[in-house]
């Protein structure tokens, strides 16, 4: 736990991060890390996305695959919970929804290990206050 | 082609561990604050506000900078500013999803109102139906303390600042600012007459800034993105975006978020994919329980408080219900109004027995009952409770009895002179019955009515005794022949 | 809570007088005419000014009491704002210069009568047999907002009737105009009351809607004396009289509490504070009372008693005697009892254990009266005219039985006594002025104040600073005890002692005062202590005033008159008490007043459902 | 110490929580929802031990507890059903989970099964209207509830 004491402080707390977390997604970066978020609110919760989690953080640990698997709040897709987003370093975030176990497993053996497209990407239709 | 969304107040939810505050850190988290205390005067803080253009995105729409100052001015030993969160409309939830995805975006907005209108107090009423989202926040506020976003001395500046959560209980009339307060104090959440408003003399009587979590979500990026950019988004008097609960009968039911002066057409068709099913569109419920029913005509107006409401209905909080031919319209404000009869808190008559009371007529009509001149009183009367009761939930109750009465009026007749209720949602209205020509007597369906209404030989067309059918549906489910319809 | 209400009180009252000293004055427009009203004041009061009459019902105000209600929730009194979305409710919204308000146009009367239209339905139609018919407040509203049927009619909320020793609730008649919870809990802080439910079905109740007699009410009837309509009203225990009157086996004997004379006349049309004293005994005697008394001589026994009890224990404690607990505090009303037994259980041992006037009267009456007539007590039928509701309570407490009959068989209101008049073709106005019976009619000066604040306190002085002092006073008037200050306090000098007297009217005050002495803050010899707010004047059985606290202040005036005028003004003067003393009881604090005079009190302050 | 049903145990929690407010009577809503958590439910006895507590009077708690929703006097099934019907669980079909729920369960809203094992309420929008329509049992959330599916979400209880 760090007390920020000051504006300046907190600049450069900001500034670390935000580096830290460019160089997790930056493929040259030999420390670079498959990133899973999963949709860990109301909405996901009851339609079955900690068992999702559970199974994603289980499953890339027991086949070796680097990644690291995080819970977010909601992404607003909510007709098509579970949603999960991820990250390939070098690649643009891409959301699947309607994941399912089997659908996890599918995900990860064929996006994430082969690159290969996988059905139930939803496409990004929004803009953020980073790009307006 | 340009994407139709813009994520302002969303802006972290789903991106980032709600868990985490360096994930908020990351993300620009608390440097407004940090701005503020150290650059800005609360008055300076209170104008980039005010020059924004953001208004409550509660339902109210009062201009959040006025709101401010008005609190800021008032002289007082102690101040408090409250964050409403007891999100009470039925359909909507984007201050769920706020909290349970970014929590820590509310904590440095109240910090900051705190520190603008002199208040070290903050206090978040929520609803105790959010149970997740009570855990996250008090997680956020958990970090945030320690790190030294709250407590005392924060960032070195010397300002103290700290925040309570009080719990709802159940009450929609707690939405009301003056009936929030009182339940915060432990009272019947029942409202007072304004003025005194709340930022004169409001939690213990001492000058209280009540806003919903939205309107606080949009704070930090206004200070950090400057009131300029804020101000460049939206219509002439609705500035920035306003973020919509889309459900119903909609394909891509979820939250959304657009900037103030997209049209009703673009959320429900480009954002929301049509209606489910290839469905036709028949209306939309914008405003809750508080809001009105809009059709077809309505749907090229540019959203924005004052649009809305001169349509008939209201921005409300962002409830966005999409209803398809299968809705009765009589019946949904029978819904409506049974709502409001369950939430009124009964201090003022017109609210406690008018919404009673229309509530009864609206029953009568679609029981089969109504008369002409029920339509009249249902006019009459819901004037009266507008123009008469004491609050907000009162003053607008009647809207979606008034809005579908003038948006869908041939419904209504048709419920009152033909008897008929097109979506055949009004069970007293309907008539099954049996097509004597493709009726073979196989006897299924007089075997499974659960009141031995249907009679007939063997072998030839059987009848409905239309006194003794309830309407249940199980003849016409079981018939092979297709030779049960309903009138 | 009580501490919260009570502070409400005093924070509203300080702005009040804040808002006198600024005197900004704001020009507005009412009904066309012009409008100077001060910052702060409401339409409601700002209209009256100019003769405009807004028409309300949940609005109460008992202006120089600090009492007011105002919860904005009838509707009644909205009026147009120009310029404002909706109507405005006229109690509770307050003028701004350049305002131009309409009070009676069509479409503020067609709010204003569907509204009313809206209340009647969800109202019973029993006005024919309703106790409050021709008093009520929605009932004259209805005839003057023209109501003529009710378009919009449906399901009526109802409830279960609760019928307690005094007081019945008929809830099914509420409007929620709030006024007996504001009586009950801001102004006599008993907490018995509460809005419960909400929507359609909120409605005022006690706790778990359970009776009030399981409640903490101290049966005051301030609630009754502010209900507008009639869902709250007394038991009424006049059918019981008149039956014991048409029996011919009983001696009815009648006695007439103090305040009851200056305020009967109301029922009767005459003027708040006329004195109908001797047209009452007359009417008494018409209506077939055998006996017509004045509980104005139990009043001045009382004094012996108390006024003793209080030297007793004054003089033990100057001695130095630390068993003696001070300040001595009243007990002459029933409402007050309860109070202190239900919240001040602790305190119980400080109230003189003299009992009420009513009280003290009975076992007189039955104990020594009757045998006098040679009548078993079973046949005498004792019945009293009170001010007061929780007199009604009193007369059945167990303690003052024997054997199961009631010294006090029925007690009956002052609007009670009315009705029966009236009933009866009595042309009160025609009365001749008739005198009591003897010998308990004959009463002193001191005991017709008992009536009003300040009354039993100054009778006390009066007795106890000769039998103290042994000297006789000069002056028999204490004007420093007499006033309508919600608390006062007086020093008397008894001869070189200074005397500390404490007052307080109303339960809410009763409260701080007691608050005071348990923390010490103040000390005080004797306390007077009344339930209703201005004393019996303004008693839960009295004529209704309808928030016009100008017919408290004439009743008082009146018995302070009737006292002025009265040939003995101290109660130990009164020959007939010294006779009553000489023949049959001995002397104040003798074993046969100990027994018939003096009682105990109990401690109710343990729940209804948990004890500890 | 009669009349009490309260058990001794149960009591001191109950103060506990009260002092752990400070006994403030403007926390009494807050004392409210620890007290229905730690007994399921707000009896009569429970009411009168938090107006003593916070020194206000049982006619006021009783209002408080009668005007709002959340808290309930009757105790509640060992898991409580509660179904949605915001507008948008309703337009899309509540009421007909909840006419299912009613006929398999054979009680009416606001009652107890005979077993105990379940209640059924009614509530206004979870917030979770991306699923509806919505049914809670206990804090579980169950999301696009069919008329069909009812029968499954209660055999999960049943045993």
């Amino acid at each position: 736990m760090t007390r920020i004491t000051s504006l300046k402080d907190l600049q450069r707390l900001r500034d670390d991060l935000k580096a830290q977390t460019s160089a997790r997604s930056d493929k040259a970066n030999p420390d670079s890390i498959i990133q899973v978020k999963v949709a860990m609110a109301t909405c996901g919760i009851a339609s079955g996305a900690r068992p999702v989690m559970d199974y994603m953080k289980e499953e890339l640990e027991k086949r070796n695959i680097h990644a690291l698997v995080t819970q977010t709040g909601c992404m607003c897709y909510c007709y098509a919970e579970p949603t999960i987003e991820v990250t390939i370093p070098g690649k643009e975030p891409v959301v699947f929804g309607f994941v399912t176990t089997k659908k996890a497993d599918e995900i990860i053996e064929r996006y994430i290990r082969k690159g290969e497209t996988v059905e139930g990407i939803i496409a990004r239709d929004y803009e953020t206050i980073d790009s307006k | 082609m340009a994407k139709k969304q813009l994520r302002i107040a969303l802006r972290n939810c789903g991106v980032i561990d709600p868990e985490r505050i360096e994930e908020y850190i990351e993300r620009d988290g608390y440097l407004a604050l940090g701005k503020v205390l150290t650059e800005l005067s609360p008055e300076a803080a209170i104008e980039i506000i005010k020059k924004s253009g953001l208004r409550g995105r509660g339902g109210g729409g009062f201009s959040t900078g006025l709101k401010w100052d008005i609190t800021r001015r008032v002289k007082a030993d102690q101040k408090y500013v409250v964050c409403n969160a007891d999100e009470g409309d039925p359909g909507a939830f984007m201050d769920r999803s706020v909290l349970e995805g970014d929590p820590h975006s509310v904590i440095e907005a109240m910090a900051i109102n705190g520190y603008c209108t002199g208040a070290s107090k903050g206090l978040v009423y929520i609803r105790a139906e959010y149970p997740l989202a009570i855990e996250r926040l008090k997680i956020a506020m958990k970090q945030a303390s320690e790190w030294g976003f709250l407590g005392t001395n924060i960032l070195g500046t010397g300002f103290n600042f700290e925040i309570e959560i009080r719990y709802g209980a159940g009450a929609f009339v707690c939405g009301e600012e003056t009936a929030l307060i009182h339940s915060m104090e432990g009272l019947r959440g029942e409202p007072t007459v304004k003025p005194p408003f709340p930022s004169e003399s409001g939690y213990l009587e001492k000058p209280t800034n009540v806003n919903n979590v939205e309107t606080y979500a949009n704070v930090p990026v206004i200070i950090n993105k400057g009131w300029e950019w804020f101000a460049g988004i939206g219509t002439e008097k609705s500035k920035g975006t306003k973020v919509f609960a889309l459900a119903g009968k909609i394909n891509k039911v979820g939250l959304i978020e657009v900037p103030m002066g997209t049209t009703l057409r673009e959320v429900i068709f480009e954002i929301g994919g049509g209606l489910q099913d290839g469905a036709t569109f028949k209306a939309v419920q914008t405003g809750g329980p508080s809001g009105g029913c809009l059709m077809e005509k309505h749907l090229d107006i540019p959203i924005d408080y004052d649009n809305l409401i001169a349509a008939g209905s209201m921005m409300g909080s962002g409830g966005m219900i999409v209803m398809d031919d299968a809705n009765c319209m009589v019946s949904i404000a029978k819904f409506y109004l049974e709502f409001t009869v369950e939430e009124s808190c009964g201090k003022c008559s017109p609210c406690r027995i008018g919404n009673k009371r229309l509530f009864e007529l609206l029953e009568k009509i679609t029981g089969g009952n109504g008369t002409p001149e029920d339509l009249d009183k249902l006019r009459n009367l819901s004037h009266v409770i507008k123009d008469t009761s004491l609050c907000g939930l009162g003053q607008t109750s009647p809207n979606p009895v008034l809005s579908t009465l003038e948006n869908f009026y041939e419904e209504y007749r048709e419920h009152v002179f033909d008897k008929k209720c097109r979506s055949s949602v009004c069970k007293s209205l309907m008539m099954y019955i049996i097509d004597a020509e493709k009726c073979i007597g196989c006897t299924l369906c007089a075997r499974n009515c659960p009141v031995n209404a249907i009679t007939g030989e063997r072998k030839l067309a059987h009848y409905i005794d239309p006194e003794k059918c309830i309407k249940c549906g199980a003849c016409m489910e079981k018939c092979k022949f297709g030779a049960i319809f309903i009138n | 809570m009580w501490r919260m209400y009570g502070e409400m009180q005093i924070r509203r009252n300080f702005y009040q007088l804040m808002r006198r000293d600024e005197m900004e004055m704001i020009h507005l427009t009412i009904d066309g005419k012009p409008v100077t009203a001060e910052k702060g004041t409401t339409i409601l009061k700002a209209a009256s000014t100019v003769g405009v009459d807004i028409p309300t019902l949940c609005y109460f105000e008992l202006r120089d009491l600090g009492i007011e209600n105002k919860p904005g929730g009838c509707r009644i009194c909205v009026v147009e704002v120009e310029g404002r979305r909706n109507l405005a409710p006229a109690c509770t919204t307050k003028v701004e210069n350049g305002m131009v308000v309409n009070t009676h146009n069509i479409r503020v009367l067609n709010a204003r009568r569907t509204v009313l239209e809206l209340i009647l339905s969800d109202h019973p139609a029993e006005c024919l047999t309703c106790a409050k018919n021709g008093n009520c407040e929605l009932q004259s509203m209805a005839q003057q907002l023209g109501v003529r049927e009710l378009p919009y009619t449906g399901e009526q909320s109802t409830y279960r009737k609760d019928t307690s020793p005094a007081i019945i609730r008929d809830v099914d008649k509420c409007i929620m105009c709030r006024r007996c919870e504001m009586m009950c809990n801001e102004v006599q802080t008993v907490g018995a009351l509460s809005a419960v439910n909400r929507g359609f079905m909120a409605v005022v109740a006690p706790a778990f809607e359970m009776n009030l007699e399981k409640s903490t009410c101290t049966y005051c009837g301030q609630c009754v004396s502010v209900c507008p309509t009639g869902a709250l009203t007394e038991v009424d225990h006049s059918r019981n009289v008149i039956n014991a009157l048409a029996d011919p086996t009983k001696t009815v004997v009648v006695q007439t509490a103090p305040a009851v004379r200056a305020a009967l006349g109301e029922e009767f049309g005459l003027a708040p504070g006329t004195l109908v004293t001797g047209k009452m005994a007359a009417a008494l005697r018409r209506l077939g009372f055998n006996y017509v008394f004045d509980t104005d001589f139990a009043a001045d026994l009382t004094i012996m008693e108390e006024g003793s009890e209080l030297l007793d224990r004054l003089s033990r404690y100057l001695k130095g005697d630390k068993t003696v607990k001070l300040p001595m505090l009243t007990s002459c009303c029933p409402g007050w009892v309860n109070f202190f037994e239900h919240y001040f259980p602790e305190l119980r041992d400080i109230p003189s254990t003299a009992k009420s006037p009513q009280q003290m009267f009975g076992p007189i009456a039955k104990e020594y009266f009757a045998k006098k007539l040679g009548i078993d007590r079973k046949n005498m039928i004792v019945v009293s005219i009170m001010p007061c509701l929780a007199k009604k309570y009193e007369c059945q407490r167990e303690e003052f039985k024997v054997n199961g009959d009631p010294d006090v068989n029925y007690s009956l209101s002052t609007r009670e006594l009315a009705h029966l008049i009236k009933s009866a073709n009595i042309d009160f106005d025609s009365l001749p002025e008739e005198g009591f019976d003897n010998p308990m009619g004959e009463s002193t000066g001191a005991s017709v104040i008992f009536g009003t604040t300040g009354g039993v306190i100054e009778a006390a002085c009066r007795t106890a600073y000769e039998l103290y002092t042994g000297k006789k006073l000069k002056k028999v008037d204490f004007k420093e005890l007499r006033g309508f200050e919600n608390i006062r306090h007086a020093t008397i000098d008894f001869d070189g002692l200074p005397i500390k007297i404490g007052i307080a009217h109303g339960l809410g005050n009763a409260r701080k005062l007691l608050e005071d002495i348990k923390e010490g803050r103040n000390q005080f010899h004797a306390i007077e202590i009344m339930a209703c707010p201005g004393g019996c004047i303004g008693g839960g059985g009295q004529p209704y005033h309808h928030g016009d606290s100008e017919i408290l202040k004439q009743r008082a005036a009146a018995l302070y008159r009737e006292d002025e005028g009265k040939a003995i003004r101290k109660s130990h003067e009164n020959p007939f008490i010294i006779e009553l003393y000489k023949e049959f009881l001995g002397k104040p604090l003798g074993e046969k007043s100990h027994h018939l005079l003096h009682t105990k009190y109990f401690d109710k302050s343990a729940g209804v459902f948990v004890e500890e | 110490m009669a009349k009490i049903k309260l058990s001794e145990k149960k009591l001191q929690e109950l103060k506990d929580i009260c002092t752990s407010f400070n006994h403030e009577k403007g926390e009494l809503i807050n004392v409210l929802h620890k007290a229905q958590g730690l007994f399921g439910y707000l009896p009569a006895e429970v009411q009168e031990i938090i107006a003593k507590e916070l020194n206000v009077s049982v006619a006021h708690v009783y209002g408080v507890v009668t005007f709002y929703s959340f808290f309930t006097m009757t105790p509640k099934g060992e898991h409580p059903i509660s179904v949605c019907l915001g507008t948008a669980c309703y337009v899309r079909g509540a009421d007909k989970v909840l006419e299912e729920f009613k006929r398999i369960l054979n009680i009416q809203v606001g009652e107890t099964s005979a077993d105990g094992k379940f209640s059924l309420s009614c509530l206004r929008c979870v917030g979770a209207c991306g699923l509806a329509p919505v049914v809670m049992v206990g804090e579980k959330v169950y999301g696009r509830v069919s008329p069909d599916g009812v029968k499954d979400i209660v055999a999960e209880y049943r045993n």
